[in-house]
């Protein structure tokens, strides 16, 4: 990979600008689907841009005492995270930058976002903010674990730690979502848990705690905070698709090159919308549970299912590779 | 649906507490002493079996102060305890230790009448907002609010 | 551990009315609470007092927004009884259909309230919208969505055509099985169950024994209901029952209140159909004669109780308004202690508060032998007790 | 200053927003005919999320406060510290005729009569409560008050004009004191 190509790589198509176009897209089909599942009409096409934009143009206010420069740094690096960990997730085919490992790499940054949450609950000084940031940390502890073995056994299977191996594995025999269904729905629920949607949104509880976190967040803090959340959204869904349902790459092999490209895009997009209306419906049709539910939920079903899961690979493994 | 308590059972139990008297075909006013109200209710929580409180209203009939205890069971009558206050110094104790709910209603009828409750475990202010003047009580009839104090909300120059 | 003290209110999106609990937690739990409501006191009675009967009955239309018809029916049913007139049938069964109405408005909008405070944002959304079908019905009967004037001292201010009627029967049947959905939706959702079952328990004997009324004390077996005990407008005519639950805790709230909407939708098409003819008012003398008046009629919430005294002038002398929340309130925070934050709305909102009708209180303590119920003091060094025996244990 | 205004940025910030209000409400002692009313128009029937209109719990994250009920002194000071913590371009629209001046409670010993007792109020919605339709229509007015604001730099022009017409009717003795 040659420099331009890298920085086009890096900055244009999947880097920033595609990425939060596709954040802002991926957020309005959200609340489109929620509002259409919940009888109302729903925002317009633009209006996760109109807000992220109006947010930026807001007054910051400082709290006396509050340490401004850490508040300003905080989404930043949120948002810094979220952007090298879509590098990685294959979109058009295999990723150039792809190495060894990089499916590590992906998760680690993937929460780096929830752990930024609770400094800045813990910064902004507010007794709300704090609450929401401790109840932001507890909940990672409880579903990070099952999420990353979720994500960890189809490269056991495959035998590799590279994202782009696990889909070009894929391209030749069943997707993982079939052949492990129990890490999928893991991976489902974890997903679901990491992005703090409505059944395990326990951090930002609207009716608890004002809104957690994000309480004392305003202006351009708030609207870098909220755009990274929609990324790490996106890089989620993204991931779960290429890890689970076969990402880009089609079985049979396509001759132009530019145009199994495309056609990769296409598939990509399409996998990625599947996984956010599956987590759509979830938001819909459930409430919030409490954390100590989460808790025992977590560490009974979740955690049990993917080491189930983990047992199941490890048995089919030794078979297959001893027979 | 047990029937109505008919006038001279709750005569027979309340002799020498006060003289009740029939008002409405459920309803049974008994008018008692401050200092005999306590047992008055313990007589008609056992003996009369109600249960529950309905409320207790508070009157400033320009003289006196009246207060109202009225109660009910499963008998679906309402038996009226009435007590009279002298306006000088109205002070009569507690009930909230036989009732619970009482503790409610006597904090509002301090804040709003002035009238003491003694051995209240809590008498502090609830209505009124935190800077009214302690010594103004707005449900009296002879108070007016003259516009020279400052009864609290934002203070003029502040806006 | 510090105690950690949260403040939660007055402005705060979960209550929907101002109020304020100075929560101290230990972690998740709560330990101990102080409940400051009156931040909607604005002094109704005291102008009570200055207006003759005519402008009072607006006045308290406005006491709560959500059950303005029961204030205005208590204290006309009040003041008729002193008049000693005799109100006419038709206007008796129209005050009963708005009645009931405003029950099913008041009840869907706590089912959606209760769903929005743990998160269930659809059912608050369903719920509100069928809640909109009531709202029509009750614009064309009354002329207003919310705060409806039928109420007047002598009768009802508006008839209701035959039309109308007619119309309301398809409202009425298009409603009845969007309850029936709800009840088992509320009896299937699993997150709905997990927030609400064995939160905010009451047993019978503390449910009397904290004064409670309405539906919180009905889903804990208490079988109160002034339109029974006390027979007023034309529930002693219409065949209903009053609708009880054991559980006693959110969930059979929650059931209670969907069984008394379905039993107000009976009522209502029972008295529609069977509407008497005849006059629906009869013109009121100016002054009322000195009577002392206890006026008890069953709100959405529970008993309001108003006491009403005249001394023949065409004023009240006295008017003192006892709201079913206010009862409540003892009961919240006695079953609040020891429960967790999250829980706080769901507890406050099982009783569907209505701040604006209740101005005062406070209480608490549950596990303290003593049974006054007042300490604040008393209570912290018991929490911190508590704390301390679990810490030693 | 009309340069200032053309440029891409401040444009593309006034569109924006026109675009996303954000509500937050405060219930100042009312009666809860006019909160029941705005919730209305978040349900399914009225509405307002396609308009971009959100109610947010924190008043951090709001541009329009919609205050309704009149004032009472407990809330007084609350309000005044609400609206204090509401981020730059800000507007408070005061529900009812309560918001307006006291409505049917005006003159009660326990109430201040009205939102603009305690903070500057820049749309008044008739009605009690009103319809949330009327609601609607509230908030269209206030963003074409906020277009207005934008064009001109800021709420001078129309609080200078509110003032001498405060002041001109005092002189001529009309407002009571």
């Amino acid at each position: 990979m040659d420099a331009p190509l890298l920085a086009i790589y890096i900055l244009i198509f999947p880097g920033f600008l595609f990425l939060a176009a596709f954040a802002f897209f991926l957020e309005f089909l959200d609340r489109k689907i929620t509002a259409r599942m919940q009888h109302r009409v729903g925002p317009p096409f633009v209006q996760p841009f109109a807000d992220y934009i109006k947010t930026l143009a807001k007054e910051v206010i400082d709290l006396k005492g509050v340490d401004r420069k850490a508040l300003d740094a905080a989404p930043l690096l949120a948002m810094a995270a979220v952007m090298t960990a879509f590098l990685y997730v294959p979109i058009i085919g295999r990723s150039p930058l792809a190495f060894q490992g990089d499916l590590a790499v992906v998760l680690y940054l993937l929460t780096l976002p929830t752990i930024i949450l609770f400094i800045i609950g813990w910064l902004s000084r507010n007794i709300f903010a704090t609450m929401g940031g401790v109840r932001a940390v507890t909940q990672m502890f409880i579903y990070e674990v099952p999420f990353f073995l979720a994500l960890i056994t189809p490269a056991i299977m495959v035998g590799s730690w590279s994202i782009s191996d696990i889909v070009t594995w894929q391209q030749h025999n069943l997707w993982f979502a079939v052949l492990q269904p129990i890490g999928f729905i893991v991976a489902l629920i974890g997903l679901q848990a990491k992005l703090e949607r409505t059944p395990f949104d326990i951090p930002e509880a609207e009716t608890e705690i004002v809104a957690g976190p994000w309480t004392e967040l305003t202006g351009r803090r708030l609207a870098l905070m909220h755009l990274a959340l929609d990324m790490a959204m996106v890089t989620g869904c993204a991931l779960v698709a290429a890890v689970f349902l076969g990402g880009p790459l089609t079985p049979w092999t396509i001759t132009p090159d530019w145009f199994a490209g495309i056609v990769g895009f296409l598939l990509f997009l399409v996998k990625t919308l599947l996984v956010l209306l599956i987590l759509s419906s979830i938001t819909v049709a459930s409430g919030r549970i409490r954390i100590d539910q989460l808790n025992d939920m977590g560490w009974k079903y979740l955690a049990s299912a993917a080491l189930i899961q983990i047992g199941i690979v490890l048995m089919m493994n030794y078979l297959w590779v001893g027979a | 649906m047990t029937g109505h308590l008919s006038l001279d059972i709750v005569k027979q139990s309340m002799e020498g507490l006060g003289i009740a008297e029939q008002v409405s075909n459920i309803r049974i006013r008994i008018k008692t002493t401050p200092e005999r109200i306590p047992r008055a209710l313990l007589i008609a929580q056992s003996i009369l079996k109600c249960d529950h409180l309905i409320t207790i209203s508070a009157v400033d009939n320009g003289t006196t102060f009246e207060l109202m205890y009225h109660m009910t069971g499963p008998h679906r009558t309402v038996l009226s305890f009435v007590i009279e206050l002298p306006r000088d110094k109205p002070e009569v104790h507690t009930v909230s230790d036989i009732l619970p709910p009482a503790g409610i209603y006597e904090r509002q009828i301090h804040d709003l009448l002035g009238i003491g409750f003694l051995g209240h475990p809590d008498l502090k202010r609830i209505i009124l907002n935190e800077d009214w003047p302690t010594n103004e009580f707005p449900m009296r009839k002879d108070w007016k609010p003259d516009p020279g104090t400052f009864y609290g909300g934002i203070r003029k120059e502040a806006t | 551990m510090p105690e950690v003290h949260i403040p939660i209110g007055p402005q705060h999106p979960a209550l929907k009315e101002p109020v304020n609990f100075k929560v101290v937690v230990e972690g998740e739990k709560i330990v101990s609470l102080d409940l400051d409501i009156s931040y909607t006191h604005r002094g109704i009675e005291k102008a009570a007092e200055q207006r003759d009967f005519i402008r009072v009955v607006p006045l308290l239309a406005r006491v709560c927004g959500i059950c303005s018809h029961s204030h205005t029916t208590a204290f006309v049913k009040g003041i008729e009884e002193a008049m000693k007139i005799e109100v006419p049938a038709r206007a008796q069964y129209i005050r009963t259909i708005v009645a009931e109405m405003e029950r099913m408005h008041s009840h869907l909008l706590w089912l959606g309230v209760a769903a929005h405070e743990i998160g269930f944002n659809t059912l608050f959304m369903w719920t509100w919208r069928d809640r909109e079908i009531i709202q029509d019905m009750l614009e064309e009967m009354t002329g207003n969505r919310v705060v409806y004037g039928i109420n007047e001292v002598g009768g009802v201010r508006r008839d209701l055509t035959p039309a109308l009627i007619s119309r309301s029967f398809e409202h009425l049947t298009k409603l009845e099985d969007r309850l029936a959905k709800y009840v088992d939706m509320v009896i299937s959702d699993e997150t709905l169950k997990m927030r609400f079952c064995g939160v905010g328990k009451l047993t019978r004997e503390e449910a009397l024994k904290y004064g409670t009324v309405g539906p919180t004390a009905r889903a804990s077996g208490v079988d109160y209901d002034v339109r029974r005990d006390e027979p007023y407008l034309a529930y002693a005519e219409v065949p209903w029952k009053v609708v009880t639950d054991t559980n006693g805790d959110v969930y059979g709230r929650t059931l209670v209140r969907i069984g008394e909407m379905q039993e107000s939708l009976k009522i209502v098409r029972y008295c529609l159909e069977n509407l008497p003819g005849g006059l629906i008012s009869v013109p009121a003398p100016r002054t009322a004669p000195a009577a002392e008046i206890l006026s008890r009629i069953e709100a959405p919430r529970g008993e309001l109780v108003q006491f009403i005294r005249t001394n023949n002038t065409d004023k009240v002398e006295r008017l003192d308004i006892r709201t079913p929340t206010l009862a409540n309130w003892t009961s919240v925070a006695v079953s609040l202690v020891n429960q967790n934050i999250a829980d706080i709305p769901v507890i406050v909102a099982a009783i569907d508060p209505c701040m604006s009708c209740t101005s005062r209180i406070t209480v608490m303590n549950r596990k303290d032998t003593k049974t006054c119920v007042m300490t604040w003091d008393e209570l912290r060094k018991h929490g911190r007790n508590l704390y301390q025996k679990e810490w030693r244990a | 200053m009309s340069d200032d205004t053309r440029t891409l940025s401040t444009r593309l910030a006034n569109w924006a927003r026109l675009k996303s209000p954000w509500v937050t409400v405060f219930n100042s002692g009312s009666c809860n005919a006019c909160d029941i009313e705005v919730i209305a128009c978040l349900m399914p029937m009225f509405d307002v999320e396609r308009f971009g209109i959100l109610a947010k719990g924190s008043p951090r994250h709001a541009d329009i406060l919609i205050v309704t009920g009149s004032v009472t002194l407990k809330q007084a000071t609350r309000l005044r510290r609400i609206w204090e913590q509401i981020p730059e371009p800000k507007y408070v629209i005061a529900m009812g005729a309560c918001g307006a001046a006291g409505g049917v409670f005006r003159d009660l010993y326990h109430v201040m009569n009205g939102v603009e007792s305690t903070i500057p109020v820049d749309i008044w919605v008739a009605g009690c409560p009103p319809r949330p339709d009327e609601i609607i229509n509230a908030v269209v007015t206030c963003l074409n008050l906020m277009k207005e604001d934008l064009a001109r730099g800021g709420k001078e022009w129309r609080q200078k004009k509110q003032k001498e017409a405060l002041d001109s009717e005092i002189k001529a003795g009309e407002v009571p004191a």
